[in-house]
């Protein structure tokens, strides 16, 4: 017999579907015949050699109890209802599953919306924190722990860096403002990958004369500076043969 | 100034910034002698003029200031375009999520709690990773003072929400029938 | 498809991109139905629509491809509202700040090694520029006795923290045994 069991949150998710199927009134819920066939969902989970998990169990204990309290009561209108707790505590979970779908139904960023390039990237790569709290030390400080237990000699992870879009951003950056400092362009860079092809890029425009590199004095800032030469776009495609031959020569 | 010139103004600084960007930033960054009423009038006046269907993009509202994002309609021509994995979510994660924009502050013991004693860890930390909630503080009348969680900025970015109070209220999701 | 719809998506798809956009790949994903000189038309109405004086942005042929730039004129706003925008960390900053957290005081050689030999002095700087750490003191013991770093007190309220027990513990996050 094959048995197609639908999956479930946990135990109240169970029980607000067993609730719906049956068409029962959440303030009234017959409490046997719940029980019985949550319990009967237990059982189809074993069978399926699935791994019940405890907080399943401990509601089936709860169900048994409330139903013992129910056959002890008497009909005193006066006296609490067992499944109160229970009933608030559906309640409110099903409240929770609305707001659920209420978030999804959102136009969600990246996903329904998107943003200009720039600021896309911000949000995608995780990179820059605007917001602080304690939990980012902490996520940061395990992932640092995390890197140290590998081996040392462990592989560098290489990302496809391209010079050819480092050489774009100098001439992007060079075009508006003709002097700036060397640090300042090196300090937007975040890893060692990106740093290499940042200097690639650099020498690559020193050798066709469209920026020159000074430093004023020993130890002094380095300044990069466009000269008159024109930045033509062929250009480019030079650039990205000469890499290409390079990385063959690597292989 | 002239107003055609402040509109300018405005828009580029909200085209350029990575961040919504809102009335106060927008006066700060122009100088206090434009007041606090004009920039929001010329903020209404780009929503509609960016609302108008022959638009691609349009100023949105979200995180407590003014953002230019796609319009939804276009969605399916920019995931053709783009090869990227659009936000994903488990359900498990949406859960603790809207538990947690709804009681805020709130300890990851209520939180499990609220769903029935499901360990809700592992969705706790993608959430944390995704930066859409944050540890806040802690609960000192409680032994072991637990720490508490609350939504980021980035919560509101993600859902397009402008503040917390964009939330509808929970009890309008409270159903008499299931 | 109409020349309104189309408008619109093209308008979207150069908003979205990372690089400049030409016609060709506008093609690619609009589909082949729509002919090159259609969509050569629409980027020219864009491009004087948005080169009017009332807009802080504009549509510009650069590298091949078009791309929307704020106006050269807007430079000196610009810049004045980084000025008020949120501090941004990098990655490198934020690390080098847990590692102090969570081990001060602590040697600059002693962050490098756990960061698998990073240099760390940009961040480091970043971060006593910031004033969320400073420097607690020098270890003896290390030949050339080198200076420890510590947080501050700014650090503690930045993060919203009472003291430095209040960080939450990196086992924090381990399932919980049942």
């Amino acid at each position: 017999m094959r048995v197609n069991l639908p999956l479930f949150e946990g135990p109240l998710d169970l029980l607000l579907y067993l609730i719906k199927k049956n068409e029962f009134d959440i303030f009234d819920i017959p409490i046997s015949q719940i029980t019985q066939e949550y319990l009967e969902y237990l059982s189809n989970m074993e069978k399926l050699n699935m791994e019940i998990a405890t907080e399943f169990i401990v509601m089936a204990a709860k169900l048994l109890q409330i139903k013992v309290m129910m056959l002890l009561r008497g009909d005193e209108e006066a006296e609490e209802d067992p499944r109160e707790e229970l009933v608030s505590a559906l309640i409110s979970y099903q409240a929770f599953k609305e707001a659920v779908d209420f978030l999804l139904s959102r136009e969600i960023l990246n996903k329904d919306v998107f943003l200009k390039s720039h600021a896309k990237k911000q949000i995608e790569d995780e990179e820059v924190w605007t917001e602080l709290s304690p939990s980012d030390l902490m996520l940061l400080m395990k992932d640092i722990l995390k890197r140290m237990k590998k081996p040392s000699f462990q592989e560098i992870e290489i990302e496809k860096v391209s010079v050819v879009e480092k050489v774009k951003f100098i001439i992007e950056k060079t075009s508006e403002n003709k002097t700036f400092l060397f640090d300042e362009l090196v300090s937007e860079i975040s890893n060692l990958m990106h740093l290499v092809a940042f200097i690639l890029a650099i020498l690559e425009l020193m050798r066709l004369g469209i920026v020159k590199v000074v430093q004023m004095k020993p130890f002094g800032k380095i300044m990069v500076y466009r000269t008159e030469k024109k930045f033509e776009e062929n250009l480019l495609k030079g650039i990205e043969e000469y890499g290409e031959r390079r990385a063959q020569e690597d292989n | 100034m002239e107003r055609e010139e402040l509109r300018k103004i405005i828009e580029g600084i909200i085209f350029v910034s990575d961040e919504p960007v809102n009335e106060k930033t927008i006066q700060k960054a122009i100088g206090d002698s434009v007041d606090l009423s004009t920039i929001k009038g010329i903020l209404q006046e780009l929503q509609l003029e960016y609302s108008s269907s022959t638009h691609g993009f349009e100023l949105v509202e979200v995180a407590g200031g003014y953002q230019f994002r796609t319009k939804k309609e276009l969605r399916e021509w920019i995931r053709k375009l783009e090869k990227f994995q659009p936000q994903r979510f488990s359900r498990s994660a949406m859960e603790v999520l809207s538990i947690i924009a709804y009681r805020q502050p709130v300890t990851r013991a209520e939180i499990e709690a609220m769903r029935g004693g499901i360990d809700s860890s592992g969705a706790l930390r993608t959430l944390l990773l995704k930066k859409l909630i944050k540890i806040s503080g802690r609960k000192n009348d409680v032994p072991g003072r637990p720490f508490t969680y609350s939504t980021t900025k980035k919560f509101l970015e993600v859902f397009g929400l402008k503040d917390l109070s964009d939330l509808p209220p929970i009890e309008e999701f409270i159903k008499k029938e299931v």
